[in-house]
């Protein structure tokens, strides 16, 4: 058991600091969910890129610098103490990319990994359907079999970045006449672009079009965009989901950074004691977060898959942002209630962490059933 | 010793009720929000014409009032239907302006106020009980409002100006509430100790009636929940049927139904511990509502193009609004033992 | 709306001011949960009986004032304010009387409500079985008809106050071919020095007697002990629970007392401010409880009945009361663990609220269901 | 870089759990609340054979410690099985002992120690950090202990005594522990400024090691919780399959288990914000789980005779052992950036 790094994880993470601070932006970009904050941190990750920082974890011969998991931790701490934007190419990074690695071919990685690392092509999630929340397997969306490719038909909803973004990815039901719903689905990737496409931005509660719904109307997928086998897009998407996409979701670096913020604010509120130990709770937070996902990353290394207890991941963090936002606009009294500032943006964008990527709810039945055997079934 | 509405009372919030659901009060919202008056200013009138800022105006000066009890039942229902605009600040300076040692500015100001002519917004800088954060730094609706309010104060006395138009507004989260700084100079209506009285007395109605129109966010987003969850299904059955799903709403009815108490008694005693009480506990408990309601209804919860996004971001900005949780409970808190 | 009181409300409680200034012990007594504690409370009683303070809210042919419901919520502030001893014949007074005054007869009610009202018989309840749990529906303690009376059999446990109580009440199974479980039951009235009836005492966590185990062995019960019909006894339980106990449970008054001893305790300490919201919440929380009960109180003397709204009022004081104790321990520090004190005994005490008269889930689903009408079924 | 215990680690967890599962701990606790220390000693001398208290002890000293690691793995198992006696108080003399400028009372002190031939006490008044309270003003079992230790500290100075033999025990909300008021005067062991440095340090060692037994407690008590509501059945099905009683537990999951990172992370730091962070984190969770472990079992675990009692009065009396949840956090607030 040991927290020491070795000297030459300290010279990465030194490099990374003085590569961040000689770069990183001094006066924040425009919101990333407006147009013109959108090509901003475009262009940020292609400075990133260029000197290979946008996806330390990625093989070298992607752009990436073959990091592994301990130093993508300690470049998330450094890159997000430095204050550094928000990563327009998460969805794709941290979603398409690991099912790529995994399931992929040669070709598709090669053809669509550079340029996701570079933000030159954004990707979208379009996995939720209007009448699929929670429950995955009641995809309607269909894929259906035409010359030297597919036809996708349908509607998804909740994209996130899908108001601006290039291309898109997703499960469309291949066989409807598959014997059980999560079998017959086809894992798709496809442009934005395309003829066919309907890109409808939805506004979140303050305004931002931070997702979009899509239309979908015979759209051509050529063959090579199929991931993986037709008719096994459920378990490659769950292959994935397990592994470290539940800890790559939100990075600790994100939180020990949002709660030594609020350690400034408060101290700039002059400390008001009645709001300390919230401000306490921040902090241990943060620091429990970080340990967990240390001690989960080190079980990673060692062969474990994490399974389950991604779900403890997805509770904490989700409901630990919201709490440490919550205190923020405590903290500024009537001025909390001013939008399109730092706070309130993260704070808005804390509140849709607890509904997505699978509810706290299910997340609490799969803690209760798989991780402690409770019984299944009644909820 | 009858601690319940009265048939008179409850019929009055059945009528606002009734006059506010056949407004369509979310399209007065959306159309206020994006600056467009008319819809607003209309549902206005009505709102006066049913009583709701007489009731703050004391009878010599041709009011209805002080009605305190009355004026939680009228916001409870203004909460309950998200209607937009400077309403807590608009009976609160009715009441500041009755309160005034010189009759003047009473005489020139809530004749039109009464009748929903004029609109009027408030600022206090800083408070009146001298804590860090000023209470009201920010002018609600100040580019709707016809007469605009400061107060500045000092140890010994407070200032009230007519302030000069505002400039650009800042946003709020609430896209129902547009916000903007203090506007500086104008002309001085009163100055004085005294002044500083009616303020600190002004300032309580405020932080009441905000409570009130908390319960009523807070009423509203339960009622939307409790709907939505009988009707959405997931896994085959509707939502509502999982105790995961019951007990976060009983829980938000156990809040409410203990801040609704809260707030129709201090409106009775109007004593500051018991006011910071109510205002503390209905924000709480729309707030904690509002967490709740977006949670059961998911995603489509969370998008500003569904109407429940009108009370979700107008829970969080009373609950900071004339008065922080924090603020209240150091109020409790300092407050002699009457219980 | 109005909180004011009648100048005769207004004597009436001065009244019990005054007497409760000259008679409260100026020490605490020995614990209720003690054969001492016991024996002194009961002579408490006898006291305040003798002045016909005990039951103020009865008639005044059995010992009462006839003082109505909100004269009872203000003698309960004045009582609790003034720091009065814990009533030893609660379940009696609270649970049994309302029982008898709507479904006993004029017999019963003179042979034992004076008694009751002096403290000299202290009455168990012996509702609880040990497979029956919040099911009380599954009661198998059986009532068996002999001549002139009844031959009870079977055990009961949860029986507070039975390790030095007097007599009990419960509901027996008299027909065990009643076509539902709910039928069949009879609401009896026994002996706890009778034969055939054995008393274990359970202790509570802090090792007080504070409950018991009833073993019955052919335990003879006369008629007039019955109340009620014989198999109505289901019935007659319930339908006093929906009344005034669900607002008798727990009066206004211990909580108002309760959370300014809290205020002094944090002020002895003082003041941290750290710790003054958990302290302002237990002052606003009694100020809602009182109100809340007010309110109540006034619908039913308009004639309104409480039903479902009393699982509201369980589930507030239960984790109120808790929540108000871990915070004076919490104050307390170190001294917090101490056992035997004022603090200590009523924190104990506490923990049982949430569970006892209906769990707090059973109180919850009852709130979801009857109040908001949400489905029934599934749990 | 490797945030895991090793296979040695995890060996020597496994085999204290082994000996302490085999020593029916719950008849040990229940013989040590009534005075018969016979049991207790036994189970204490093998714990001692295991080389729990030379954990505590450095190398020079004979022991095997300081293993700071090993500590908290060991406590996590005497908190699971629930073991009496003054575990913390003993590890914790030791390592002060140990650290004196002066060898003497090292010498005199530790053999005995680290063998379970003696157990120790220890009490702090006023606390290191100057708070308002006292850290630890009780001795804990100083019956049984025979070696008392004492610290009182000036700004100046700390003066460790060896305590003469105490009073009457005040009881303790877990019958598993026995009070005692601070014992004044006795032998002066050691003073000076360093004492008060070797104390600042035993001190963070006795936080740490409460927080890894009340990790222990509070995993015990979810253990027994999930298996009492998967056998337990109402209304003809077991309450393990109702939503509510799944989430509760499922809340104290993931309390217990972002706890226990907190704790092994602190014992390889030793920093105060991260030993102060790991106790108030542990004990809360050990708390909430007692919390819930009660409400699920119902009248039965509300009995001193069901064998649950004795986590659910061990959880509530480490919550305020050698620093309340307001003084940790206070330790939290007050260090500087570092992670």
């Amino acid at each position: 058991m040991d927290l020491s790094l070795t000297p030459a994880d300290e010279a990465f993470r030194a490099g990374a600091r003085a590569w961040l601070r000689s770069h990183v932006p001094s006066t924040p970009l425009p919101s990333l969910e407006t147009e013109e904050g959108f090509a901003a941190h475009r262009a940020w990750e292609a400075e990133l890129a260029a000197d290979r920082w946008s996806v330390v974890n990625w093989p070298a011969e992607y752009g990436g610098r073959d990091a592994g998991l301990i130093r993508w931790l300690l470049f998330e701490e450094e890159y997000h103490a430095a204050g550094a934007p928000g990563r327009v190419g998460q969805n794709g990074v941290s979603l398409l990319a690991p099912t790529l690695f995994d399931h992929g071919t040669e070709e598709q990685r090669a053809r669509v990994l550079p340029s996701m690392a570079t933000g030159e092509v954004v990707w979208a999630q379009a996995w939720s359907e209007p009448e699929a929340g929670s429950d995955l397997a009641s995809l309607r969306s269909r894929a259906v079999r035409t010359s030297g490719g597919w036809l996708l038909g349908g509607q998804k909803t909740w994209s996130s970045r899908a108001a601006f973004a290039d291309r898109a990815f997703g499960l469309f039901r291949s066989d409807p006449d598959a014997p059980k719903p999560h079998q017959g689905l086809t894992y798709l990737m496809f442009d934005l672009r395309a003829p066919g496409v309907t890109v409808r931005p939805i506004a979140r509660l303050d305004g931002k079009p931070a997702f979009a719904e899509l239309f979908l109307d015979d759209v051509f997928v050529p063959d090579e965009d199929v991931i993986g086998e037709p008719g096994q897009g459920w378990r490659i998407a769950m292959s994935t989901a397990g592994n470290e996409r539940g800890l790559m979701l939100r990075s600790p670096g994100r939180f020990l950074a949002s709660a030594e913020r609020l350690r400034g604010l408060w101290q700039a509120q002059g400390s008001p004691p009645e709001a300390g130990n919230r401000v306490a709770d921040a902090l241990i937070g943060a620091r429990a977060y970080q340990l967990f996902t240390y001690a989960a990353a080190s079980r990673f290394l060692d062969g474990e898959s994490i399974g389950p207890e991604s779900s403890l991941n997805k509770i904490f963090w989700s409901e630990y942002d919201i709490a440490l936002h919550e205190t923020a606009l405590d903290l500024l009294g009537a001025e909390g209630e001013l939008a399109d500032t730092d706070w309130s943006e993260r704070y808005v964008f804390s509140l849709a962490g607890p509904i997505y990527a699978g509810t706290n709810e299910i997340q609490r039945d799969i803690i209760a059933e798989r991780l402690l055997g409770l019984p299944k079934g009644r909820r | 010793m009858r601690f319940l509405l009265d048939a008179e009372q409850r019929a009055f919030a059945d009528s606002l009720n009734a006059l506010l659901t056949a407004a369509d009060t979310p399209s007065v919202v959306r159309d206020w929000s994006r600056g467009e008056r008319k819809s607003g200013r209309a549902l206005w009138s009505r709102i006066a014409e049913a009583g709701v800022f007489a009731l703050a105006v004391p009878e010599e000066c041709e009011g209805l009032g002080p009605r305190p009890v009355e004026l939680t039942v009228a916001f409870i229902e203004l909460g309950r239907h998200a209607v937009p605009g400077p309403l807590v600040e608009t009976t609160t300076a009715a009441a500041l302006l009755a309160e005034l040692p010189d009759p003047g500015p009473a005489k020139r100001f809530l004749p039109s106020l009464a009748t929903g002519e004029t609109m009027a917004t408030l600022t206090c800088t800083p408070p009146p009980a001298g804590h860090g954060k000023p209470t009201a730094p920010y002018a609600l609706d100040a580019d709707a409002a016809t007469i605009r309010l400061t107060v500045s104060e000092s140890a010994a006395a407070a200032e009230l100006r007519l302030a000069p138009p505002p400039g650009r507004p800042l946003p709020s989260l609430d896209p129902g509430r547009r916000l903007f700084g203090v506007p500086s100079g104008g002309e001085v209506l009163a100055v004085g100790p005294q002044v500083g009285v009616a303020v600190g007395r002004a300032v309580l109605r405020a932080r009441l009636a905000t409570a009130a129109q908390a319960l009523g966010v807070g009423l509203a987003l339960l009622d939307r929940s409790v709907a939505y969850v009988r009707q959405r299904k997931q896994f085959g059955v509707p939502i509502g049927s999982f105790q995961a799903v019951k007990h976060q709403l009983a829980d938000a009815e156990l809040g409410l139904e203990f801040a609704r108490p809260l707030v129709h008694g201090a409106a009775l005693t109007m004593d500051p511990a018991d006011v910071a009480a109510a205002k503390v506990t209905a924000c709480e408990a729309a707030h904690a509502t509002a967490r709740t309601a977006l949670q059961l209804h998911g995603a489509i919860g969370y998008t500003a193009e569904y109407d429940l996004s009108l009370w979700l971001t107008k829970a969080r900005a009373l609950r900071t609004a004339w008065g922080t949780p924090d603020e209240c409970r150091t109020v409790v808190l300092s407050g002699g033992r009457r219980w």
